[in-house]
Order: structure tokens, then sequence, then C-alpha cells
């Protein structure tokens, strides 16, 4: 029965524990049951002062219908950013264990954008995919004045081959100022490009960790690539994948205001308007404390709950073996 | 290997690389891997680049003249474009007060990270279970949901425009936790027994024995708490004035130049292009503890 | 009950300066800011009380930053408010009105009186207006030759910026016709041009507003007017609250025309000649006929209150120095923001300034235009910011045709409604 | 030097009892094994001497001076650990003097000369600068032995110090460890779940097996006389035979009767009150022996091979006979194959008889039983499976 737990003294323990604890009762719980108080009242900034208001901030958060929305957008967007963020790092992170060469700059190129500060991605995105000024949103939209230089050869032979026509009506429109749904599509590639990074740190490191042994077993067995990430070392990366799991609902939830912020203003007509950005534009933009502390409990409600289900479910799949 | 290391050693490694003594070798391994794996991966990875290269280029350029992808060849106004924010519009400055801030959020979080799962791991107390959660469920406290009472409490303290209001309330850190915990678990309790029997402290185990011992790990979450440190803005914005300001807010600065009739886009990119430096030296050079130490062991 | 939870910083109302020398917190980046910079140390100079001018990215910046710092107790001595967020730092109550920090010889009449009528509450003149501007047009001279258009008679009326946007449009000279920030500045302007309150008691200046006046001819004529210039792909749409965007476009030329702020004078003029075309500015197009007059933009400085008396002397000294024609000639001069007293406007006048650069006369002459009505000054309400947004993502809604303009402007009503009550 | 006595200590672990309270002496000098299987409780024990865990009940003693409450650290007692517990970022020098500062009142000098002393011993002198990375198994271990002898400690403790090695290193480092025992001389409390290494290391052996000691003795007392079944059959490989038989009384004396045969046993103490009931004869493979054709079937077991394994030195035969299993040892290069028929002749001084319940000895066959020959008492507390 071996054991680290070697050392007994209470008060040392206690005192080994106080910086972490302090620090958070004192600037992170403390101010969060404060809000939660405060969501009770209405708070002006600059003065001080407020009002109690009982549950009439929770009453207003119920009946708006623009809220509701906002809710049931936020976890659309959490689990497409979840889900999102692990396929296309399981992917990127696979492929690098697969190759021998390069594997380092391969590495390093898919994980800087992690170092990249959100509202920094945010705008490069803004100034890439404007609509009517982004650099990338002329080369995605028609008409392809590239392609017109294929009709170039053909025209000197005086045929005349259009090239560009026809996919002017199948190209997109870039429209993510006035369509929701681009919009919604847009925050959501930022804000999974921007987390492959962090995830494809974990995901390297632990594949890292995987036997080679049972990469040669897969091997002989006639095992397909594809079989060996799904079957073999999605199970064993479990642990990690879990962990990231939740360090991805969290980013989603509360790390991503920024871009939104930069690129929509949580619009058009609120198809972005996810709760983190909607709490943040109260708090910081609108001075709404009270308002903004009930859309902080709700949201810390919600959070809680799909955390909750997470955890669950990982303990019932996730493969802790040796 | 250490800093000094690395970096030594870096001018052998390029030249190695260079000389391309391998070169038959390596397309020979290149073509083992397969070709359509490293054309996946690259273009995938160019994915994952695009963007900032795009932010590089229009760093080097004129203000205001990118109108399209045929526009994105490097320009030769990067020498201006960098001298004028760093040094005229004092970019410097933001970026020496993010480094102090995050420097002593990595050491404070560290520090005070190392003595919790000290606490956690070696010791036998009661509640350990419930404690471990108080610390991990402050994940789901971020600056939004208190800023008001944080705000309230910290100028209470008379620490607005010091770095205590910086750095303070950032200490305590989960994720730091939770990593560090994993990892001592990892290494086997007939350590921490002999020293035990030896009678060597706490404090010195942990000095002497499990931090020696963790050095790549507290590397990488060190890395990981500077990139998240660096990126603070709202905290620092509102409750630190210009003397203290950090690069995010500089960048806002530099931003906002464009809001006076400047058609800044080469200026902006030229400011996000050196916030994203720092984190980014630290990723590349550190990318080896990185990678070997964040495996989520079992529990 | 609402004790506990207050708490906090400055509470009391005791408040410390948050330097020894004197602190002003600004939002004038790039040229305006070096300009401000400038007069910084020139009062530095000519008084030997120093000045520490402290540039925040934003006007949202400053105001956070000001808030927090009324609250908390260490204050800076100025703080640059936007005139939209003007009644929001007035109702904190701690703010000190300017005119008891002038002294008593200053000629307070000297102001431009439609500035000063904003920023007048109470019968007193709360913060001392400083850069101020209005929103005008600009065109591309260039463009509209090439598309025959007379570039010496710009579109007056909304009708006609359509009529010159389609030919501009349909000869290829650029991909649309104008462009301007999702703003709820223009909103207000287009209101106050034809005369039209945007909101009731006086749009705030005569008690506490309650509603927003949709139901009228400028709302439906304006929205109807977006909305038809984007359909037809007249309209080039920057993004919301997007001025770099906006001016970006105008500079690229693919908008021929841009309204914006007169404090863009500067910049248009130094963008267009490295851009290769000529620009010129002309008066902010009506929705109708009627040309009332612009509403006040820009911003003024506030003073908090309770600052110890041996400080107020410096900070009255400096506002007067801020408020000098000479210092406002500057100013102008550098930004393109008018001046704010008639002496320096009759001396510019008299120096031929304007005559040598009329597109700095064109905001000043429009503002001087204008005649004196409610409708011109600017909204003063308590959720500005909220009202902004609601203006301005309902008016998206609008102009992308998600809903009837009808239905649009009940719902921006109903929205900033929620936000008065 | 110290004597270490253990009085009815027990050890819970929430509601898991891993010793069940045992009484024990080390004699001073001596080299004591505990063995058992795994989960028996034996690494408890010794880290309840070592102090690494806190007694539930009970007392442990050095010389007399009760150590509950004692700090490990002050107890004098040096551990080598299944793993070595080595630090890697240590060299092998540092790792044997880090802590001994603090674990002796030795000057660096002392300390330095200590180190350079046993690294003599252990012939590790030209590894001191290496680091744990760079040493092999055994060399590793050295360290870890070296890093307990330079402490000068009163008693060594040591947890399966050779189940990291291979088994030819083990074997090595067993005569080693015995040989340093006889310099040092030094007490140690040594425990393995190995029984080859108990036999061959220990003074004296205790066995254990959940939570309690079955027996302690000599290696050979042990393996002629076990207390009880668990010891019979844990002791000695391969593993003794025990047939469940009914011991009958007959004219010629008594038998041992099984279907498939009816064996004489020789008179000895208990053998009466084992008469007439049904206990567990137990006989050693390497006791059996294949009869001749002459041999008096009234003494033989005739079995059916059903395996053989060649072992080199010895054919080891699996048989059946009735419905249980036996197993025997036959020469190395004997032609008996699967399926014969063999006739198996016990050598009747080496039959135990054991409690078919309680797996008590009842008797053993051989002379001295009793009456050990050395004078010390066997103890073999009432093996009752619960209290």
């Amino acid at each position: 029965m071996a054991t680290r737990e070697v050392f007994e003294s209470r008060w040392q323990a206690a005192a080994l524990l106080l910086p972490t604890v302090l620090v958070s009762v004192v600037f992170l719980y403390v101010p969060a049951v404060r809000a939660f108080e405060l969501s009770l009242f209405e708070v002006g900034f600059g003065t001080g002062e407020v009002d109690f208001v009982g549950l009439e901030n929770y009453r207003a958060l119920l009946t708006s219908s623009e809220y509701h929305l906002s809710v049931l957008l936020t976890v659309l967007f959490a689990v497409a950013v979840v889900v999102g963020v692990m396929s296309f790092s399981l992917l990127v992170s696979f492929l690098i264990h697969e190759v021998e060469v390069g594997k380092g700059l391969y590495l390093v190129s898919a994980i800087w954008p992690y170092a990249l500060p959100p509202a920094v991605a945010g705008f490069v995105f803004f100034f890439l995919l404007h609509p009517d000024l982004g650099v990338l949103t002329r080369a995605i939209e028609p008409p392809y004045p590239a392609l017109g230089l294929l009709e170039r050869p053909f025209e000197a032979l005086g045929v005349d081959v259009d090239v560009t026509g026809p996919l002017e009506a199948v190209g997109p429109d870039v429209d993510w100022f006035s369509s929701g749904p681009q919009a919604f599509a847009l925050v959501t590639v930022v804000a999974i490009w921007k987390q492959v990074g962090y995830n494809v740190i974990f995901m390297s490191a632990s594949m890292n960790n995987i036997p080679g042994s049972l990469t040669e077993t897969a091997r002989l067995d006639g095992v397909g690539r594809l079989e060996r990430l799904l079957r073999i070392y999605v199970p064993i990366m479990s642990p990690t994948l879990a962990f990231l799991a939740i360090m991805n609902t969290i980013y989603a939830f509360f790390g991503t205001f920024a871009f939104i912020d930069v690129m929509t203003d949580g619009g058009p007509a609120g198809a972005t308007n996810i709760l983190i950005f909607d709490l943040y534009r109260d708090a910081l933009q609108n001075f709404e404390f009270g308002t903004a502390s009930a859309k902080s409990v709700v949201l810390f409600l919600v959070v809680g709950v799909l955390m909750y289900v997470q955890f669950r479910v990982t303990e019932e799949y996730a493969y802790y073996g040796g | 290997m250490t800093l000094l290391e690395t970096i030594v050693d870096a001018p052998n490694r390029a030249a190695e690389y260079l000389r391309g003594e391998r070169t038959g070798d390596r397309f020979a391994r290149l073509r083992e891997d397969g070709l359509a794996v490293h054309a996946a991966l690259a273009s995938l990875v160019l994915l994952l680049l695009f963007p900032v290269l795009v932010a590089i280029v229009v760093s080097t350029k004129e203000s205001g003249i990118v109108t399209g992808l045929a526009d994105l060849a490097p320009g030769g106004n990067a020498y201006d474009n960098y001298y004028r924010a760093l040094v005229e519009l004092e970019f410097y400055r933001y970026m020496l007060n993010s480094l102090v801030m995050a420097s002593v959020i990595v050491v404070g979080k560290l520090a005070v990270s190392l003595l919790a799962v000290l606490a956690v791991v070696y010791y036998r107390v009661p509640y350990k279970d419930f404690v471990f959660l108080f610390i991990l469920f402050t994940l789901l406290l971020p600056v939004p949901v208190r800023f008001v009472p944080l705000y309230r409490l910290v100028t209470g303290l008379g620490w607005n425009n010091t770095v205590f209001a910086i750095t303070v309330p950032y200490l305590a850190s989960a994720t730091t936790v939770f990593v560090l915990r994993q990892h001592f678990l990892s290494i086997p309790p007939s350590l921490v027994e002999n020293a035990k029997l030896d009678g060597v402290g706490p404090l010195e185990f942990l000095w002497r024995v499990l931090i020696p011992m963790s050095k790549g790990i507290l590397v990488g979450v060190s890395v990981i708490i500077f990139v998240y440190a660096w990126n603070q803005y709202l905290w620092p914005l509102v409750i630190v004035g210009d003397d203290l300001q950090v690069a995010q807010v500089g960048l806002g600065r530099l931003r906002g130049q464009a809001q006076a009739g400047e058609v800044a886009w080469a200026l902006t990119m030229t400011g996000s292009v050196l916030t994203l430096l720092p984190p980014l030296v630290l990723l590349v050079l550190f990318r080896k503890p990185l990678l070997e130490t964040f495996s989520i062991q079992r529990k | 009950m609402a004790g506990c939870v207050g708490g906090g910083g400055g509470g009391g109302g005791s408040v410390e300066a948050v330097n020894d020398e004197l602190t002003l917190w600004h939002a004038m980046g790039g040229g305006n800011g070096e300009t401000l910079n400038a007069l910084g140390d020139q009062f530095q100079e000519e008084t030997g009380i120093p000045i520490n001018m402290e540039y925040q990215d934003s006007y949202e910046s400053v105001l956070t930053n000001f808030l927090g710092a009324l609250e908390s107790g260490d204050v800076p001595d100025f703080a640059q408010i936007d005139s939209l967020f003007a009644k929001q730092v007035l109702d904190t109550g701690r703010v000190e009105p300017v005119e008891e920090l002038l002294s008593e010889e200053f000629p307070v009449d000297d102001f431009l009186p439609n500035v000063t009528s904003f920023f007048t509450v109470n019968d007193t003149l709360q913060s001392l207006p400083f850069n101020n501007s209005n929103a005008i047009m600009y065109y591309n001279r260039t463009a509209f030759e090439e598309a025959g258009l007379d570039p010496d008679s710009p579109p007056e009326t909304l009708a006609e910026v359509r009529s010159a946007s389609e030919t501009l449009v349909e000869s290829g000279v650029v991909d649309t016709g104008i462009t301007w920030p999702n703003h709820v500045w223009f909103v207000e302007h287009w209101y106050s041009t034809a005369g039209q309150l945007l909101f009731d008691a006086e749009n705030g200046h005569g008690g506490n507003p309650s509603t927003l006046l949709t139901d009228n001819e400028t709302a439906r004529g304006l929205y109807e007017w977006w909305r038809g210039m984007a359909d037809g792909g007249l309209f080039l749409n920057p993004g919301i609250e997007a001025w770099q965007e906006a001016t970006s476009a105008f500079m690229q030329q693919k908008a021929a025309m841009l309204l914006t702020s007169t404090a863009f004078v500067a910049g248009a003029r130094s963008g267009a000649e490295k851009n290769g075309f000529e620009v010129d500015n002309a008066f902010y197009p009506t929705v109708g006929e009627d040309r009332v007059g612009p509403v006040i933009g820009g911003a003024s400085f506030f003073v908090p209150s309770g600052l110890p008396d041996d400080r107020r002397e410096d900070i009255g000294a400096f506002l007067e120095f801020m408020a000098s024609p000479d210092v406002q000639k500057q100013w102008h001069k550098g930004t393109g923001y008018y001046p704010i007293r008639q002496t320096a406007v009759d001396e510019l006048s008299s120096e031929g300034w304007f005559e040598e650069n009329p597109m700095f006369r064109t905001a000043l002459d429009q503002l001087q235009a204008s005649a004196d009505d409610p409708a011109t000054k600017r909204m003063l309400v308590e959720p500005a910011r909220q009202s902004q947004q609601y203006v301005q993502n309902t008016s998206v809604e609008v102009f992308n045709g998600d809903t009837s303009v009808e239905n649009g402007l009940s719902k921006m009503k109903s929205r900033v409604e929620g936000e008065l009550s | 030097m110290a004597r270490i006595t253990l009085e009815n200590v027990r050890k819970e672990y929430g509601d898991v009892v891993a010793v069940r309270g045992i009484d024990l002496e080390v004699p001073d000098g001596s080299f004591v094994v505990v063995v058992g299987p795994s989960g028996c409780g034996k690494s408890t024990t010794l880290r309840l001497v070592a102090g690494l865990e806190s007694v539930t009940d009970g007392d442990v003693r050095k010389d007399g001076e009760s150590l509950v409450g004692v700090e490990p650290k002050d107890r004098d007692v040096a551990m080598v650990f299944q793993n070595y517990a080595l630090y890697p970022h240590m060299t092998a020098e540092r790792n044997m003097t880090f802590g001994a500062g603090s674990a002796t009142d030795f000057d660096d000098a002392e300390i330095e000369r200590r180190v350079a002393d046993a690294a003599e011993l252990l012939d590790i002198a030209d590894l001191l600068d290496r680091k744990p990375e760079a040493l092999s198994g055994g060399e590793r271990q050295r360290v870890a032995l070296g890093r307990a002898i330079i402490r000068d400690p009163d008693v060594f403790l040591m947890d399966e110090p050779l189940s990291n090695l291979d088994a030819k290193l083990r074997i090595r480092m067993r005569a080693e460890l015995a040989k340093l025992h006889e310099e040092l001389r030094t007490t140690t409390v040594y425990v393995t779940h190995d029984q080859t290494e108990a036999m061959t290391l220990g003074d004296e052996v205790v066995v254990m097996n959940d939570g309690r000691i079955q027996q302690v003795d000599s290696p050979q007392r042990l393996y002629d006389y076990p207390a009880n079944r668990f010891v019979a059959e844990f002791i000695g490989d391969p593993a003794m035979n025990a047939l469940e038989v009914a011991v009958e009384s007959g004219a010629d004396g008594a038998r041992a009767a099984h279907p498939g045969f009816r064996l004489p046993l020789p008179d000895g103490d208990g053998l009466d009150a084992a008469v007439d009931s049904r206990a567990v004869l137990g006989v050693r493979p390497e006791d059996l022996s294949l009869a001749g054709a002459d041999t008096d079937a009234d003494a033989a077991i005739e079995a059916t091979v059903t395996v053989t394994e060649p072992l080199g030195d010895s054919l080891l035969l699996e048989c059946r006979v009735g419905d249980d299993r036996l197993k025997t040892q036959a020469s190395p290069r004997s032609d008996v194959r699967s399926g014969d028929t063999v006739a198996l002749t016990p050598d009747p001084d080496r039959l135990h008889l054991f409690d078919v319940e309680a797996g008590t000895a009842l008797y053993h066959s051989a002379e001295g039983a009793t009456a050990p020959d050395d004078g010390r008492t066997t103890r073999s507390p009432p093996a009752t499976s619960e209290e």
C-alpha cells in the first residue's frame, strides 16, 4: 500500500493551500457570489448606487425571446466549436504523428495560431473576409479574374470559351454582414481555428505516448489508418480527449467574445449574439451590471449542467487503463 | 535542453540541415511517409498559417493599399511600420508591461500552484477531493462574470494602477493545478517515502526533488500561462492606467490611430505581428517540453 | 438593502487624482493625437503646469475607465467623453460643471451657440466642448467626372445620391455609389437635417425621453432609401461602427461617396493624393428637401467633482487654454474639427484660411447655416449605448430586407423603449 | 543494531484490514524475511516499522522502546525500495548523500568517507557521477543499497528489492545481499513474495497470509514442518500435493485411505487424534518416487500421468489419482509418457496431515515435529479463518 500521502501535518497542508485558496476565494468566489447578489439589483457604474429589484432581472431574461435565441445559439455554437476543434485537431495531430519528415515544422506551424491573441485573430479574419473589402473574399467570390486567364489562349484562337460564367452562379456570395448563418459559420470557424493549436499540443503529446508496439500490432493485423486512429488511438487517448472536451467547452462559452466583438458585434439580427458576448456587452459596454449579473448566473448554470453531463459521459466511456 | 542550449545549438542544427547530408535519405523517407499524407498535412497547416502570413505581409506594406490577393507581395515598408509602431507610438512600452505582467503571473502562478499541489498530492488531509474540485471550479468564473465586484474589490484594496491589480487576481489556476497534479501522480511514491524516511521536509522535497524532476512540464505550463496572461485585455484595460498598460490594449490604441482617418491596416497588422511575437517565440523554443509533457495520464 | 452590495472604493465620494501632474484621458489617435499632444506641451511651456495627456484607444475605453475612476475615487482631472455618452456621465452626479471652473472673466458667450447648447444642461455648461464635428459628405471628383457627373454640384438629397450612384455604377467607374459606417450618428444627422426629433422630450434635453420617434416620414424615407440602395448594390456596407473600413473603401475607390466626420478632412486630402484622385466635400445629404441642420458630434472634457481647490485652479487654467481662440485655430487646422469660439472662426476667415482650404469650411458652414431647432441637439439619453446598438443592428435587418421597413422601425422603437423605461 | 518487536499490531484502512494483529520478534543482527502472496500485509508490516504508516492498534518497539508516534526519520531505519526510489535528476553520489544530512548527524566529511566506503563495498565507485538513467538495474540496486548503508541505520528495511531485476541478476544480488549482511550484521527486515528468496536469505522466515502471520521459523523447519496447509503449499516449488483422505486405523497401524490408494502412516504425535476422521494428506512432489516393479503395491499410489514437463534436472509429472491431481518428479531421462500408469511411493518420513476445515497441521511423520531441534518455539497461530 504505497502512498504519496506521507505528510500528515494539517496545518502545513492548510498553509500550502492558503495562497491558492485565498486568491480563489477573494478574487474568484467572493466576486462571483457578489455577482449573484448583484443580479437582484439595478446597479449604477460610476456611482456605486444600487436598487433592489428582486427577481426582476431574471424575469426579464425569462420573457425575452432574444435571450432565448441567444441561449440556443450558444449551445449550438459550443457544440460546433467543440466537435469542430476536436475532429480537426485530431486529424492534424494524427497526420503529424504519421510522418517522419518535417514533423517539427508541421507541429510548430499547426500550433502557432494558439499564440495569437483572440482579438488579433478576429481582426485578421475581419480584414481577410470583409464582405466588400476582404482580401480573401475576392478570391472566394465570383467573378474569378484569375480563371479568366484560362480563357486567353482560346480567345487567341478565336474560340469563345466562358470559364468564369458558369461559376458565377455557384460561387458563394460572401455576405456575413447580412446573412446570419454566414456570420455564425464564420465566427465558429475562427473560434475553431484559434483553438486548434492548444488541442494539437495535448493530442500530439498524448499520441506520442502510445506504445509503438500497438501501432505495429495494428499494422501487422492490416488495420487501416483511419481505423487505427478511431479504434485504437482514440480510446487510449480518451483521458486527454475528455480533458480537452472540457477545456474546449469552457473556451467556447467564455473565451470567444473577442471574435464576436471584433467581427460581428453579435449580429446580424442577433445571429452571433452568444451568451458571453451578450453578457460582456451588457457589463462592459452598457454598464448594466444587474442584468449582466443575472445573465452570468444563467450562463454559469448552463455551463455547469453541460460540464456535469460531460463528466458523467466521460466517466462512462473514458479509458483510464494503465 | 535549456533555453540557452537551444539557442546555442540552433546554428549547428541549421548548418546540419543546410548541408543537406541526408537529402536523398530525406526524400526516400518522405516517400515512405506517403506523399498524399504530406500533401494533406501541408494544406491543412497552410490553412492554419494563412491568416497570420497575411498579417505579416501586410505589416511590411504601405498604409492602405492592399485590395486583393494580388497585392499580397511583401512591401518595402517593414522598417517604417515597425519603427513607427514600436518607437514613435511607443508600442515597446506596452510590450514591456505585458512582459512584466506575464512573467510575474507565470512565476506567481507556478509558485502558488506548486504549493497547492504539494498539499493535494503529498499530504494526508481530509476533504482533499473537495479542495481540488474547489480549485477546478474556478474555471467557470471568468472575468466578465465577476467584473464589477472584482473591480470594486481591487480598487477598494487601493490596488488600481498597480502591478498587483493585473497579477494577483490571476494567481490561482485550475489548469496549472490540474496538470501538475496529474504529473506528480505519475512520480513513484517511493521517492517521497524515501525522502520522508530521511527526514527531508516537504518544501525541501518540492524544491530539490519535485521541481527538478518536473522541469519539462513546468516549462510547458509556463508557456501556456504566459500565452494566457499575454492575451489578457479587458481587465488591464480598466484597472491600470497608461503607465502600466499592456500590449493587447496598446494594440487597440494602434488601431485607434486609424479612427482618426488614417487607413492604417498596415500599422494594425504590424501591431498584431508584434503582439504575436513573444508567445510565438516561446512556443517555438519550447515546443519539445510542451509536447513531451502534456499527455494527460490516468488519474 | 442597497448598502450591502455597494461598498467598494469611492462610495463616500472622496476622490484623489491619479497623478500629481494634471492628467487628461483622451481618445485621439493618429495625427489628431499628435496635434493634441503638441497642445499639451504648449500649455506646459506657457504655464509651467505639467500635464499628462493619456491616450486611450477609443471613446468607449475612456468612458469605461472614467466611470470606473469615479467609482473608485482615483480620478483623472479631465476625461474626453463622446457627446453620445454625456448623459451617462452626468447621471453619476460625480462631475463638476466646467462653468464653475472657468474664471469670471472668461467670455462664455464667445462659444458658438450651436455647440454649447448641447453641453449646457440646467443652464450650466457641464463640460468643455473641445473637438466638435458634424458629418459631411466626401466625394471623389475624379470618379464623378469619369461618370459624366458634375463634380461641382454634388448630390444634396438622398434621391440625388441614389441617382448619382446609379450613374457611377452603371458607368463602371466604381463598384458602389456610397458608403458610411453603420453608426447611429448618421441616422441622427438625417433626423436633424430634416428637423425631426429622434427622441421625445426634445431628444432628452427637455426631460427624460420615453420613446424613439420612428413613425414619421423622415424615418420611412430614410430606410426605404437605404434599403433600395442596398438592394441595388449602390451602398457598400462596411460594417457596424466600421469607420476604418468605410474610409478604406472610399480611398480604394470602391465607393465614390463617403459620409463621415469633418475630422477626416486632413486624412482625406493626403489619402486621395496617395491613391490618385481628387477629393472634395459637401453638405450632408438630406432625406427630403428640407435642410435644418446637423447634430453636434465629437467630444467634450468632463471634470470630476471633489478635487482639491489648488488643483481646481490649474484645471481651470487648462480648460481656458484649450478653449482659447489660438488653440482652437491650431486644433482646427491640424484636424478638421471646427473651432468652438466665434473669435477663432472670425480670425480664420480674416486670415483667408477657408478660402485656401475650402474643405475645412464645409462643416462650419453646415453648422452655421443651421436653424435654431431642438432637433439639432444631439440625443441626450442615459441608455445611449444600448439605443445606439439597437438602432444600428435593426438598421442592418431593414436594409438587408430581413424585415419590412415598417416592421423594422417598430422593432427598433420597441427595443429602444425597453431600455428607456 | 537493534531488536524490533511487534506486538498485536493491527492496521486498517477504512474498512479494509491489512494487518490483523501480529506479534513478531526480530532479534538484533538477524536477517528476517517476511514472505507471502501479494496483498498479504507484508509490505504494510514493513511500512509500519518504517513509520510510513501508523499502527491502528498494538505496538512496534525498537530495543523495547515504543516507536508509536516517532517520526520515520527519528527511527534510525533505512529502506530499500522495489523500484529503488532513486531521484532521476541526481547523480548516484548525490542520491546517496541527499537526505543523509537530515537523516543522520554526520558531517560532510563523514558522509563523504562513508560514500567512498559504501561504493567500495558495493563496487560502484566508478559509477558515482552517473545519473540513474545511465545505470543498469543491478547498478541502480547497488546505489539504493549504498544509500541505505551510508546512513548506518539500526535497521534495514527492504521492500522486494530484487523484484525488478532479471532472474540471473536476482540470484547474484541475492548472494551479495547475504554477504553484505554477513559483513554489516545490521538487523534486516526483508519483504518478498518469492519463497526461494525467503528460504535462501532469511535466518528466520515469516510467512504471512491475509494479514496474519502463519508461521515463523528457520527455512528448513518451514519446509519440513509447515504449521498449516497455507505454509505447506506456499513454501516449496512445485507446491506440496494435498489430497483429502480418511484416516483409518487397522491392525498394522494407521492408514490414509483414498479411492486411489491406502497409505500406511508411521506413528507420530497427533496421529491418534486424527484417526477415524477425514484429513488432508500432504506430500511434496520431490518426496514421491517412481516405484519399481517389485514395490509393495500396498504402500504405493497408482496414478495416471496426464502431463510431462521436462525441467532438465528432473521430469515433472502431473498425474491423476481418482478425481485428484498429483505432481511428482521423476529422473530427467526416464521414459514416462502421458497416459502411462505409474506407481508412486512416498517417503514415509515426509507425510503430513492437515485439518480439512482449518488447515492446521495435525501430524508430521518425521521425527521431531513437536520438539524443534534448535530449541526455538514454532509459533503457529490458530488458523481459524475469521476472528
